[in-house]
C-alpha cells in the first residue's frame, strides 16, 4: 500500500508525443482508473508506471523512490494484461506461483504452495489449480491472472483492460468482483480502459486522458456531474452528449437557453451557471437532463423511436429545429413513434462550456 | 431426393475424388520406388511393370551394406543432427532479436534474409568451396556442418522471426515484471513456447542436411565423408544404372525422414501456418 | 547518463551488431561470387584473395555466351514458367477444397503432402524417371515441367491452404448470398485476395525448377534439353574445374532470381506468414 | 416486406442436436432479435434461413415460398455478417454494388450508379464510396456492409451479430441508426444477437433461445417483465438475477417470503403470483426489484460495495443469511460500505418460478 507520484512525465514515440507533462498523484490504497480513447496516453502512462518504456522527461515516484531507472521487476508492482499473458505451457499453479519462484530470493516451496492455495481460494479457482489455461473460460483466466498479480502482495497493482475480453454480463461480474477484492486489500490499484462505465462503477478516482493530456481528475460522482470540459463531459456517461450553441438570457423573470429560433426555459440555470449568461454557449444535454414535461409551456418535440434499456426507456425526440435529443423515462410511459411530447431540461443536470475554449461555465463546488 | 441433398452428395464424391488423387500422386512414386527395391534385379524393368513383386526379395538391401553404406549413414546422421542443433541456436537467437527490437535496419535485414533463401545453391557452392579450402576444412564433416548451418540458417530465422512474432508480447512483459531477465524469458518462455516454430524449422534444416547432394559433391572426395546421397548417386553412376540397389538405397534414405515427418507433422503444420498459442 | 539510457544504448548496439553480421553471412558469398566472376582467371585463386578485383573484366561472361549458354537458359525459362503456372492452377484447385471442405481423409491427405514434401529428391528420382522413359517423356522439357510441377505440387497446395484457411468464410459465403457461384467465388473472390500466397508459392516453384540439378541430370541426357544448373556444372566437371566461367554463369543464373525475390518479398512474406486479409 | 415461417425446422451437426423443432412465425416488416447465448441455436437457425446449411427436418417459408432447397442467392434475402464480409479488394462503391452485378440478370450500369448513390447517401457514407474497405473505421464498415445489404431490396434482412466488433458507445449509436433504418424502409429484419440490451433496444419481438430450443418468444416488455422460465429471466437485464429459494406464507394478512430464517414482507405479492402462495417458489430478484424502504419493520442488509452506473447508482447488499442481492438507488444517496440499510421488495418487479421446472409462477396477461 503506497502512493504513487508522476511530476511532469513526458514521453514521445519519435515525433508523437505520446504522453505530455503529466502530473497525477495517487494516495495509498486509491483504486485509480485512467479512462480515455486510444491513443489518449493512459495505457502510456501505465507502462511508463510498469518499467516497460524509459521516461523522457519528469519523474515517477512509487512510495518515496524514483523509479524512473529501475528496471521492472525492482519497482515492486503486479499487472495483469488484456489479454491476460497466462504462460500457456504451465498450469494454473504454476502460473500463480510463477512471480515467487522467478524472483531472485527464492520463496520456500511450502510457502509457495501455501500462498498459491490462499489466493486461489481467494478467486474461487483453487479447483482448477491441476489445468492448463487453455481449458478455462475467458473469466476463470482472468481470475488466474488476477491471483497471480495478488500473490507477491506487490506495493501497487496495474491493470491494463483487464475485462475488455469478457462479454457484457461477465464484465459486469468482474467489475463489481474486482472492487471487493480492491477492499478486502486495500493495495494501491492503477486501472487503465476506454470503457467509461467500468471507470464510473470501480474507481475511487478517475483520471482522464485526451491526446497525450490529463483532462480531470476526480472522484466518478465529479468526473460525471461536474465535467471541467466538453471532451469529458461527452465521454463519459452511456450515450454521447447532445451539444448545442446559443445563449442564455432572460425572458420574463427565467433565465431561457436561445439556440435559433429556439427559446427554452430553464429554471435553476442562473445558479448553476452564474457566468453563462448572457455570452455564447454550448449546452451540454444528457438523457437524463431531459425528462417529459407535465405541464404546457415547455419545449415540444417530436418522438422519433424509443427503446428499452433495462429498466428504462430511452426516447430519441427530434426538437422544431432539427435538434435530435434523447430522454430517459419510465418504461410504464408508452409512446408512440411520431407522437409529439412536451420536454423540458433539468438545469441540475445539464453542462455550459465555452464554444470557443471547450470549459466548463458551470460552478462547480 | 430433395436437391441440397443431391448437392450435398455431389459434393461428397468430388471430395473423395479429389481425396484420392491428392494421396495417389503423392504417394506413387514412393510406394512404387518400395516395390521396385523388393524386386529381383533382372524383373525391374519388365513391362508392363508389376505393382506389387509377385517374387519379393531383400537382395538389393544386403547388397548395400556389403558395399559399406553403414559409414554415409552415420556421417549423414553426424552431419543432420549437429547442422539442426546450430540453425536452432543462432536462428533463435537472430530471429528473437528480429521478432523483438525495432531496430533501424531490420526491414534491410530480412530482405537480405530473403535474397540469400533464394540464392540458387550452385552460386554458393563455388564460393563457400574456395572458402572451405582455404581454411582447410574441405572433405571434413565440420566443413559440410558449417556449409549445411549457414546455408539453411536464413530459413531457420524467417521462420523462427514469423513464430515469434505471434507469440504475445505481454507474456515477456509479465515474466520481466515478475523478475526474469531477457535471456531467462527467452529461455524459459518463448522457448517452450515456440515448438511447432522450431519443429518446423529443424525439419527443414534436417531434410536439407540429409538429404544434400549438389554440395556434397562439390565438396566431399574421399569415401569416408561420403554422405548418404552421395553413396545412393554411386549406385548411379560408378557401376552403370544399378536400379536394385539404387532403389533400395533411395529407401534407406528416405523411410527415415518420412517417419521423423509423420510423427511431427501435426507440430510443422501449426508451426508454419503460425502460433497456435493464444494469450 | 541513466540506467535505462546507458541499457538503450547497449542494446542499440547490440542490435547493429546483429544486423551486420546477419548481413554479412547472408551476402557474403554471393558478393565474393560476384568479384570472383569479374576477375581474371589467373588472380581468381590468390592468396591472400582480392575482396573487390583491382583488374575487373567480363571475358568469362563473353566465354559463356560463346560456349552456347542461351539455349540452357531460355529452357529454364520454358520450364520454370510452365512449372510455376501448373502448380498454381492444381495447387489453386486442391488447395481450396483443402481448406473448404470438411470431409473425411482430410487428415490423410494433408499427411500425405507432408509426406511427399519430405521425401528425399534422389528417392523420387529414380521411380520417376522409369515412369517418364515408359511413356516416352525422358530427356524432353514436358517431362521435366510435369516432374517438377508434381514435386513441388505439395508444397505449393499445402502453402496456399494454409492462406485460403485465413481468408473469412463470411467473404465467400456473402458472394454466394449475392449470386455467385463456387467456381466465381474461388476465381473472383478467392483468387484475387490470395495474393501473397500464390506469390509465395510460386517463388518456391520457381526457385526449385530454375535452380534444380538432381533431377535434371538423371532426366536430362542431349544438349538441346540442357537447362542452366546442368550448363553451370558443365564448366566444374568436363574442362576441370573453370573458376572463372563457373563463378560467372552462378552469376547468371542468380541475379534474376533475387530480383524477382526481392521485387516479391513484401509479399512472399506476408504470404508465408498467413493471410494479411481482415475482414 | 415478408413473412417468414419456421415449422417443426431442426438441424444436426453429427449427433448434437442444434435446433430442436422450432416453431417460429415473422410478420412481413418485424424486427425480430434471436437471442441466446452461444450454442442456443440462434445462428444456427439465421444460416438455415439464409441457405447456408441444409436443413434436416421441418420446413422454412419466406412469404408463402418453401424454400428448403433453394440455394442462397435463390432466396432473395441480403445478410449482413459480424466481421461485415467486407470484400477488401473491392472500393467501397464496388461492395455496394457487388449484390447487383453479381446476380444473372444483369442491372444497367446507370442504374447501379445511381442505386448505390441513393444507399450510400442514406447512410451517411457517399464521401468514402472511392476508399477501400481498410481504410474505414469499424463504424464505417459496418454502415458499408448494411448499405450493400440495402441495395438490392432483398424481401428479408438477415443480420448476424453486426455490432459486436464495436465498442460500448458506438454500439448504442449503430443501435439507434438501426432502428431508424428499420423505420424508413420497414422491411422484415432478423437480428441474431448474444447482447440482451442490443434485443431489447431493437426489435419488436424477441425469441429468446436456449439448448437448441425456443424458449420464449415476445415483444421487449414481455420478455423482460414476463419471463416464462428461469433462463430468460436470468438472461435478459443487465446482471444476473438473484435466485432465492423459499415459499410465500401468509404473516399477519401480509403475504411474506420465507427463505430460512429470513421473512420478508412483500405487499402485493398474492396478486402477482396467485399459484406460489404456500408451495416451494424460487424467487427472481433484480437489482429494480429491490428499493431502500423508507420505514421500518422492512429487511435489513449490509452494504458491500456501492458502484455509479451512468445516472443510477448500484448498491450490492448483503442480508443477514449470506444472501447478495444488487439494489438499485438514485445517486444522490450517499451510502458507504458497511452501513446497514432498510431494503423491500416491489412486488411487480418480482418474478417467481417453480424450483423444479424453472417456470414461472407469475400470473401474465
Amino acid at each position: 500500500m503506497t502512493n504513487v507520484t508522476f511530476s511532469g512525465v513526458t514521453k514521445r514515440f519519435g515525433s508523437v508525443v505520446a504522453l505530455e507533462s503529466l502530473d497525477l498523484k495517487i494516495e495509498a490504497g486509491e483504486f485509480v482508473s485512467l479512462l480515455g480513447p486510444s491513443g489518449s496516453g493512459k495505457t502510456t502512462s501505465l507502462n511508463l508506471l510498469a518499467g516497460l518504456l524509459p521516461i523522457d522527461d519528469g519523474e515517477i515516484r512509487i512510495g518515496e523512490k524514483v523509479v524512473n531507472d529501475l528496471p521492472p521487476d525492482k519497482r515492486d508492482i503486479a499487472m495483469v494484461f488484456q489479454n491476460y499473458a497466462l504462460y500457456p505451457h504451465m498450469t494454473v499453479f504454476e502460473n500463480i506461483a510463477f512471480p515467487l519462484r522467478a524472483r531472485q530470493r527464492r520463496t520456500a516451496e511450502d510457502e509457495i504452495v501455501r500462498r498459491v492455495d490462499r489466493v486461489a481460494g481467494a478467486m474461487g479457482i483453487g479447483d482448477l489449480l491441476a489445468r492448463y489455461p487453455k481449458e478455462l473460460s475467458g473469466g476463470q483466466q482472468q481470475r488466474v491472472a488476477l491471483g497471480r498479480a495478488m500473490v507477491r502482495d506487490p506495493k501497487v497493482f496495474l491493470l491494463d483492460e483487464p475485462l475488455s475480453n469478457l462479454d457484457a454480463r461477465l464484465r459486469i461480474r468482474m467489475r463489481h468482483d474486482i472492487k471487493a477484492l480492491h477492499q478486502s486489500i486495500k493495495s494501491t490499484i492503477v486501472y487503465v480502459t476506454h470503457d467509461q462505465a467500468e471507470a464510473m462503477s470501480m474507481s475511487s478516482r478517475i483520471a482522464v486522458f485526451n491526446k497525450g493530456r490529463l483532462q480531470q481528475y476526480g472522484t466518478p460522482r465529479q468526473i460525471y456531474a461536474e465535467p471541467v470540459n466538453q471532451f469529458v463531459a461527452n465521454f463519459v456517461g452511456e450515450r454521447e452528449t447532445t451539444f448545442i450553441d446559443g445563449r442564455f438570457v432572460e425572458r420574463g423573470g427565467m433565465p431561457t437557453f436561445e439556440a435559433g429560433a429556439t427559446a427554452i426555459p430553464i429554471a435553476g440555470a442562473r445558479e448553476r451557471f452564474p457566468a453563462a449568461m448572457g455570452r455564447p454557449v454550448r449546452l451540454g444535454v444528457r438523457a437524463e437532463s431531459v425528462r417529459l414535461a407535465q405541464g404546457s409551456g415547455a419545449l415540444s418535440a417530436t418522438v422519433t423511436l424509443s427503446e428499452l434499456s433495462g429498466p428504462d426507456q430511452i426516447l430519441y425526440v427530434r426538437t422544431a429545429d432539427g435538434t435530435e435529443l434523447c430522454c430517459r423515462t419510465d418504461p410504464a410511459t408508452v409512446v408512440r413513434p411520431g407522437e409529439t411530447v412536451p420536454i423540458e431540461f433539468v438545469a441540475g443536470l445539464l453542462h455550459a462550456f465555452d464554444p470557443a475554449t471547450g470549459d466548463t461555465l458551470a460552478k462547480h463546488s | 431426393m430433395t436437391d441440397w441433398r443431391a448437392r450435398a452428395l455431389q459434393r461428397r464424391i468430388a471430395n473423395a475424388v479429389i481425396a484420392f488423387a491428392i494421396c495417389a500422386v503423392a504417394l506413387f512414386p514412393i510406394l512404387w520406388g518400395l516395390s521396385t527395391s523388393l524386386k529381383p534385379a533382372n524383373r525391374i524393368l519388365e513391362y508392363p511393370p508389376e505393382l506389387i513383386p509377385s517374387t519379393p526379395t531383400l537382395e538389393h538391401y544386403f547388397y548395400l551394406f556389403e558395399t559399406g553404406i553403414t559409414r554415409p549413414i552415420v556421417n549423414s546422421l553426424i552431419v543432420s543432427f549437429f547442422s539442426v542443433a546450430f540453425s536452432l541456436l543462432f536462428g533463435t537467437l537472430a530471429g528473437y532479436a528480429l521478432a523483438r527490437y525495432d531496430f533501424r535496419g531490420r526491414a534491410g535485414v530480412m530482405m537480405a534474409i530473403v535474397a540469400v533463401m533464394s540464392i540458387p545453391l550452385p552460386s554458393l557452392t563455388v564460393p563457400t568451396f574456395i572458402l572451405l579450402a582455404l581454411i582447410g576444412l574441405n572433405d571434413t564433416l565440420v566443413g559440410l556442418t558449417i556449409l549445411y548451418t549457414a546455408y539453411q540458417l536464413p530459413i531457420t530465422v524467417w521462420i523462427l522471426y514469423g513464430y515469434f512474432r505471434t507469440l504475445p508480447r505481454e507474456l515477456e512483459s509479465a515474466a520481466m515484471i515478475d523478475g526474469y531477465s531477457r535471456l531467462q524469458v527467452l529461455r524459459k518462455i518463448v522457448v517452450p513456447l515456440s515448438g511447432p516454430g522450431l519443429i518446423a524449422s529443424g525439419l527443414f534444416v534436417l531434410t536439407f542436411a540429409w538429404n544434400d547432394f549438389v554440395v556434397a559433391v562439390a565438396m566431399v572426395s574421399s569415401a569416408e565423408t561420403r554422405t548418404l546421397p552421395l553413396a545412393i548417386y554411386n549406385y548411379l553412376g560408378f557401376f552403370g544404372r544399378e536400379w536394385g540397389p539404387l532403389t533400395a538405397s533411395a529407401m534407406v534414405a528416405t523411410i527415415p525422414v518420412i517417419v521423423v515427418f509423420l510423427a511431427f507433422q501435426r507440430y510443422f503444420l501449426s508451426g508454419m501456418t503460425g502460433g497456435s498459442v493464444k494469450g
